[in-house]
């Protein structure tokens, strides 16, 4: 914060209320900015990517890796798993990417990763650090054994995960982490039961609390400032970490381009996409609900959620998404309560 | 180095990949009216100076402040502020409080001593100026910025005008009053009291003025005819509160009725309340929701123990005692007499119906136009004599300080212009900035400072000010809860947002650019726009 | 210095020599005692600079040294049999992008029937994955195979895979001479790559390569293994000069000169082979061997300059292609595609799933292919009465139950349970 | 080309006397061969293993068909396989066991081989006296040495010292082998 406006008011001074939320801030010291918002920003994924318009896998990746650079003193290298990112960004001749970048297959980019990082040990360059990524189809189903061994080795690895909630790169199947009711290309809107199966969920970040690695958080491309402090952190530790992307996908999720950034920030909104961070195995924080909605705000600009307005049947579906929605947030104290600070 | 063919790619060769070509629409930087500087009467430029107000430059901000409204400490004080009425932070949570932000920067450029810079070149026009009010006054400081060599008659024995013999002490100290005028008069304007304008033809003659400002106000207060019997006190609003600034204080009795529906109405009675006045009544012909009075005055009145006599016309003054016929309103919303009758005790009776012009200036020029009791001025100001302009109460609009403050500067660009052989044109207005074309997500929550207001024990016995001014933290918070409706505040979002990295920055105070080359035209950059600086526009094909 | 020692203890002595700096274990039988050996080495300290990583599969295993080898790591990881096809995946990608990682493949059959004991069917499903497979015919030359195995990879930035026979070698206790850490630091230098992860000078490394350029990324790396076809020979030859032993090179050939009859074979049953050969050449039998180190790349060339002018050419192998018949065989009538006068090849499967190869066996096989020799494939040894037995119940009963299962009752006298005996 | 076939129980050290056998002939700078008959090990199933020993490179590969000599480490083996199956004419056959060749019922194949040929070692006995478990199979060696002259006590006592990293293992070890090695030496000198 700006200490030069930090007086004793009458009211609690933000230091630039209408910067509080912005990616920057004409009236903050450039080191009080978001890495975003500077203008010597090292732009890890850069311009000519063949992403979707508005792609929130994009951004989520921009951000992750242009602070890790920052963190890091530019000292990372990047292991991608299959799919969407790896293809928009690397077809031959060209590549977006202007850090050190390897793409083996889909399902191993925490065992490269943790390659990497055995390599760097043995060549005396513990300073580099070696950052896997991949999407939720690459994390949470075909890529979950290489990561849960990487997590229980604890290797020196952050894993990232941006999740577009399906399948996205093959046209949009259904992934251990598409949300009940959502309607993919394996799970179509129709019959009896409509869209994704309302199953019992995968939570990867929970899993990877379970196997108590030093640091796992969630973030989303709609709090640039929480997502950057949290690669910071995770940066500052040694060990297996996990970071968990909430990243729109327009084409898959049949929203507005111009929505992305919304629709994430109303899935937080609205409680249903989580933000919080655990160390060592127990949950430590989370990120409060500023305006509480309820998830129709959120789910009724995306048409892969169209059929829970169209019938009573589609209504009844939308109170089991609110009641998901409601558990979260008590289960990680998602509302600003009295006396919080 | 050389690399396995295939296998591995130098880095960023990806630019050579021209994504923009993708786009249908594109987005455009604009810049939008806030509904604040629309609002304005004095057409000042609010938001421009609060955004050098919550970077703590007050000096700057009081320089841009002044730019269209010479009298800030004043406007802080007097103004009824349209701008926050129309201020979009009122939908999210309350206005802006910019007229304690305007009321800071004048107090502040007071104690500093600020002045004003003189003009560059003089350009050896002579104006004259009749009435030192503040539409004489703005209209002065204006045609001496542009280098006139201007001189203002004034009938009476001080600057101000209704400023001083129209508004009480506590809502505006006479230091301030002076302070503001004295300022402009720094600038090499002279000013020449008890100096009435008997005709102004022979004026303007007689001192070589080459185009003359006419801003006389509206003084005469209206009387009513009621039949009155003998020693039956009564007087006028206009009177009671000028003779305020006198020696001898005006001896009303213990009981005070006022007569009108108008801020003046309400003055007087707290005024009356001040004097002594143990009971002061204000009696209306029509409901409280009628009232011309603003609201918040009416609701100080009251808590200054000022009684309302709604629905009821005065009829009869006798010694000690009125006669007031009960009214109820028609259908639409007028007054009818009812034909039921009650007394009310009142040892004198203040008429506030509002205020006529001295137009004796004016006989016998030609060309003029007078209706309803004030003069008909062309969309430039200017009377049907050629180079007599006028402004103020003295013209058909709303009778307050802010639109007379408006009428000078506006009268002043066009007397420059005449007074260069050519016509003023005012510049294109940008599209209105309102709420719809924001992203209010982006600003933080922030209640609005509440100015400290002396407690009203205190009020009634007293002349003191009533309401005070904000220290600088409250000041600087009141700035910055400007969301800078429809302009840049370079908050980096579009830079930040942008998928495709297609938004250059340009560093501190240039702003942004696209850049169209890969720019796939998703529209983030535009929906994340927490001011509503960027439009999308659909690419011609 | 000559040691008795264990084939698999002599293997990991020969890769820690190499100064391997990333290891990759993952227990499967019968390689597990080379990584337990390096391991023990890592551990104790008298392998330093090397990083041993315990995974949780063998497509990890092959993961993790994809990527320690892209990062510039010398990496090495061993496996056999399911645990081959459970990394197919990345096997294919450590050689399209072109990643020198060196793999010990413990040769065991594949399932089902789950077996352990030894054939060369898992080497065999992945010979056409772009790496270069060698194969040992003693733990010597197996230890040696390793030292040269390095040196292959990183001159030609592609994978290799040393194959050598599952008990029969990995769990042999014979003498081995372990060479000296400085012959081999002489003879094997760092690892210096074509490419590599590094953030003072990045790249993309495995970019999407389309119809455009496919084409042009798989000839090279068939190139590639053209150019192996010399380069194993030169640094066999190499080898030779520093460490005075023949080991490696493409193929080697026993009392072949004037033989009419050559057998071809690879791995360790080349050692019985050549006691037959002696015993049949004592009967006057003109009898010779081709024993094939390279069977990726296929030194086709070399192998017709050898078989031109035989009559008959045996194929000893211990892999089937279900369908096809023997993938060596198949090989070899490659060498002789389009020659003028060409020998008959006849192939042999032998030895799957661990079943001993015999010298009375390959006496009769071999005296079989002078006095009549056969067209398609021969089983050696195959258990006639079994199958018969075995297909008549098949015929006769819907549900016969599992095969192997009644295979085995057989074996032991008792007929399948629950139904009557076949006649 | 000398070949030994060992026969044990899981457990009972087959495998580690085939390797130690090897190792005392490789320090007779002979070359020699030692295997397991493979597969996965269970304590107490059958198991067998194997030692050639020549004095040129060995080749072979295959198992064992027709030994040279035969080490049985559990008598008990003779009712549930047939331990005896290719042994040559000329072949020896040692038995641990503390009881008489005509109590194990083995008569048929000692008429068939050449005389002292065939011996039982108390093997075990030796092993519990000295090493203090049931561990024969170093007895053995010992007594193999004396019965065949295959390979000399001294070279044996060496690889069962290199066998075992533990010095005190080792001297047991030792001891029981010396102690079969006298045992087998004055029974033949009876």
């Amino acid at each position: 914060m700006d200490d030069t406006t930090a007086t004793a008011a009458t009211q609690k001074l933000r230091f630039y209320q209408k910067g509080t939320f912005t990616v920057g801030n004409r009236l903050v010291s450039e080191s009080d900015r978001s890495v975003q918002a500077s203008i010597d920003r090292s732009n890890a994924l850069t311009c000519g990517h063949r992403a979707c318009q508005g792609c929130g896998e994009a951004l989520g990746a921009r951000y992750a890796l242009d602070t890790a650079l920052r963190a890091t003193g530019g000292n990372i290298i990047a292991v991608n798993a299959t799919g969407c990112l790896e293809v928009f960004t690397t077809p031959y001749p060209e590549t977006s990417w202007q850090i050190p970048w390897i793409h083996s297959l889909f399902g191993n980019a925490a065992a490269v990763a943790t390659g990497v990082a055995a390599a760097m040990r043995a060549k005396g360059k513990p300073q580099v650090r070696a950052i896997a990524q991949g999407g939720d189809g690459g994390t949470t189903d075909i890529g979950f054994g290489c990561l849960s061994g990487m997590f229980e080795r604890n290797d020196d690895v952050l894993y990232i995960c941006y999740d577009n909630e399906a399948y996205m790169n093959t046209g949009v199947q259904r992934s251990s982490a598409t949300p009940p009711a959502a309607r993919t290309a394996t799970t179509p809107a129709e019959g009896p039961e409509p869209g994704n199966v309302f199953g019992t969920g995968k939570s990867l970040p929970r899993i990877a609390v379970a196997h108590g690695i030093p640091y796992v958080a969630t973030a989303t491309v709609a709090d640039l400032h929480d997502l950057e402090r949290k690669v910071v952190k995770a940066m500052s530790i040694h060990g297996a970490r996990y970071l968990h992307i909430h990243v729109p996908c327009p084409l898959g999720w049949g929203s507005v381009s111009q929505d992305t950034i919304r629709l994430a920030r109303l899935a937080v909104e609205c409680g249903l996409f989580p933000v919080y961070e655990a160390e060592h195995g127990f949950v430590t924080g989370s990120r409060k609900i500023r305006r509480q909605v309820p998830v129709e705000d959120y789910l009724k600009p995306q048409r892969r959620f169209a059929h829970l307005f169209a019938s009573d049947e589609g209504r009844g579906r939308l109170k089991r998404l609110q009641a998901i929605a409601d558990r979260n947030i008590d289960e990680y104290n998602l509302l600003e309560r009295e006396g919080d600070a | 180095m050389e690399h396995p063919f295939g296998i591995s790619l130098d880095v960023g060769t990806s630019l050579n990949n021209l994504t923009g070509s993708w786009r249908t629409e594109k987005p455009v930087y604009v810049d939008r009216l806030p509904p604040c500087n629309n609002a304005c009467p004095a057409g000042e430029n609010i938001q421009a100076w609060l955004f050098h107000a919550e970077s703590g430059d007050y000096e700057k901000a009081w320089r841009s402040l002044t730019e269209n409204n010479p009298l800030p400490a004043i406007m802080g004080r007097v103004c009824y502020h349209p701008c926050e009425g129309a201020c979009n932070r009122a939908q999210i949570d309350e206005a802006v409080g910019i007229n304690s932000v305007e009321r800071f920067l004048g107090d502040t450029a007071i104690a500093k001593g600020w002045a004003f810079a003189g003009p560059q070149s003089e350009t050896g026009k002579r104006v004259l100026v009749v009435g030192a009010g503040p539409s004489g006054l703005s209209a002065a400081y204006h045609l001496r910025r542009m280098g006139h060599t201007v001189e203002i008659h004034e009938a009476g024995p001080f600057a101000g005008g209704m400023m001083r013999f129209g508004i009480p002490k506590y809502r505006l100290p006479r230091d301030i009053l002076d302070a503001e005028v004295k300022r402009i008069l720094d600038m090499g304007v002279t000013l020449t009291l008890n100096a009435k304008v008997d005709n102004i033809v022979d004026s303007m003659k007689a001192g070589k003025f080459d185009a003359a400002f006419l801003a006389v106000g509206a003084h005469i207060g209206k009387r009513a005819f009621i039949p009155a019997g003998a020693a039956s006190k009564v007087l006028d609003a206009v009177s009671l509160l000028r003779s305020m600034e006198g020696e001898d204080k005006p001896l009303l009795g213990r009981r005070v009725v006022v007569y009108g529906g108008g801020n003046t109405a309400i003055d007087a009675a707290r005024t009356a309340r001040r004097l002594g006045a143990t009971e002061a009544i204000i009696v209306y012909r029509r409901t409280r929701d009628r009232m011309p009075a603003h609201d918040f005055e009416v609701e100080e009145a009251l808590q200054e123990g000022i009684m309302m006599k709604w629905l009821s016309t005065i009829k009869r003054v006798d010694e000690g005692v009125l006669t007031v016929e009960k009214m109820k309103l028609d259908e639409k919303g007028f007054p009818q007499p009812t034909g039921e009758f009650e007394t009310l005790e009142a040892d004198s009776l203040v008429l506030a119906l509002g205020q006529d012009v001295d137009l004796s200036l004016l006989d016998g020029v030609p060309g003029l136009e007078i209706k309803d009791g004030v003069v008909k001025v062309a969309p430039n100001m200017m009377t049907g004599y050629a180079g007599v302009f006028a402004g103020g109460d003295m013209v058909p609009s709303e009778r307050t300080v802010t639109v007379a403050v408006g009428h000078g500067k506006k009268a002043a660009r066009h007397i420059d212009a005449w007074l260069h052989g050519d016509t003023y044109q005012a510049p294109e207005k940008h599209e209105l900035a309102s709420i719809d074309k924001m992203n209010e997500w982006y600003y933080a929550d922030a209640p609005k400072t509440v100015r400290p207001m002396l407690e009203t024990a205190r009020r009634i016995d007293t002349f003191e000010e009533i309401q005070g001014g904000l220290d600088e933290t409250n000041a600087l918070y009141e700035a910055r809860r400007c969301l800078s409706c429809g302009n840049c505040f370079e908050c980096d979002n579009c830079y930040g947002v942008c998928p495709d990295n297609a938004v250059i920055k340009l560093g501190p105070g240039d702003r942004f650019k696209f850049n169209y080359d890969y720019c796939k035209g998703c529209g983030v950059c535009a929906q994340e726009c927490p001011c509503g600086a960027i439009k999308m526009v659909p690419e011609e094909i | 210095m000559l040691k008795q020692i264990e084939g698999s203890r002599a293997m990991a002595e020969a890769i820690g020599l190499c100064r391997p700096e990333v290891i990759c274990a993952y227990p499967i039988t019968p390689q597990t005692h080379i990584v337990e050996g390096l391991g023990e080495m890592v551990k104790s300290g008298e392998l330093k600079g090397c990083e041993f990583i315990n995974v949780e599969s063998e497509f990890a295993a092959l993961s993790v040294a994809i990527g320690a080898s892209a990062a510039g790591a010398r990496a090495y990881t061993a496996t056999a049999s399911q645990g081959l096809l459970y990394m197919a995946e990345a096997v294919y990608n450590a050689s399209g992008l072109g990643l020198p990682i060196v793999m010990t493949v413990g040769n065991r059959a594949i399932g089902a029937p789950i077996n352990i004991w030894n054939d060369h069917s898992d080497a065999m499903s992945m010979a056409d994955a772009g790496w270069m497979q060698l194969f040992a015919e003693t733990n010597q030359e197996a230890a040696d195979l390793h030292i040269q195995a390095f040196k292959l990879a990183e001159e030609l930035s592609m994978p290799i895979m040393v194959c050598v026979d599952g008990f029969i070698l990995t769990h042999a206790v014979e003498r081995v001479d372990i060479p000296s850490q400085e012959a081999v630091d002489a003879y094997l230098p760092s690892y210096d790559p074509v490419q590599v992860l590094d953030p003072t000078d990045p790249i993309s490394i495995g970019a999407m390569v389309g119809p455009d350029a496919f084409t042009e990324v798989r000839f090279l790396q068939h190139y590639k293994q053209n150019l192996a076809l010399r380069l194993i020979g030169d640094l066999a030859g190499e080898f030779k000069a520093q460490f005075g032993r023949d080991s490696g090179g493409l193929l080697r050939t026993y009392r072949a000169d004037d033989a009419e009859l050559l057998v071809v074979a690879m791995g360790s049953v080349n050692g019985t082979i050549k006691d037959v050969i002696d015993e049949m050449r004592a009967d006057g039998i003109r009898i010779g061997l081709v024993t094939l180190v390279s069977f990726r790349p296929f030194p086709i060339e070399q192998l017709r300059k050898v078989l031109v002018g035989r009559k008959n050419v045996v194929v000893v192998e211990k892999s089937l292609a279900v369908g096809m018949g023997g993938q060596l065989a198949l090989h070899v009538g490659l060498a002789l595609r389009n020659v003028a006068g060409a020998p008959q090849v006849h192939s042999c499967v032998a030895g799957l799933g661990g079943r001993p190869i015999t010298r009375p066996s390959l006496h009769k096989l071999f005296r079989r292919a002078l006095v009549q020799p056969w067209e398609g494939t021969h089983f050696l040894d195959l258990n006639e009465e079994i199958i018969a037995k075995e297909l008549h119940h098949v015929r006769k009963v819907r549900r016969s139950g599992p095969t192997a299962e009644n295979i085995l009752r057989r074996l032991s006298g008792s007929e399948p349970a629950h139904l009557p005996a076949a006649e | 080309m000398f070949q030994v076939r060992f026969h044990g129980r899981g457990g009972q050290g087959v495998v580690t006397a085939s390797e130690v056998l090897s190792v005392a002939a490789f320090l007779e700078n002979r070359h020699a061969q030692a295997f397991p008959s493979f597969g996965s090990e269970r304590k107490g199933a059958p198991v067998v293993a194997f030692c050639r020993i020549d004095d040129k490179e060995i080749r072979l590969r295959e198992p064992i068909m027709e030994p040279d000599a035969l080490i049985v480490q559990d008598p008990t083996l003779f009712k549930a396989i047939d331990v005896c199956q290719g042994l040559k004419r000329t072949g020896y056959l040692l038995v641990n066991s503390n009881r008489p060749l005509h109590e194990l019922h083995l008569d048929k194949i000692v008429k068939e081989l050449p005389a002292g040929h065939v011996l039982t070692v108390p093997a075990t006995d030796f092993a519990m006296k000295y090493i203090g478990r049931p561990l024969p199979n170093a007895a053995l060696l010992g007594a193999f040495a004396a019965l065949t002259g295959v390979v000399q006590l001294k070279s044996v006592v060496a690889a069962i010292h290199d066998a075992f990293p533990a010095e005190k293992i080792a001297l047991a070890n030792i001891a029981a082998a010396t102690a079969a090695y006298d045992a087998v030496n004055a029974q033949a000198a009876a």
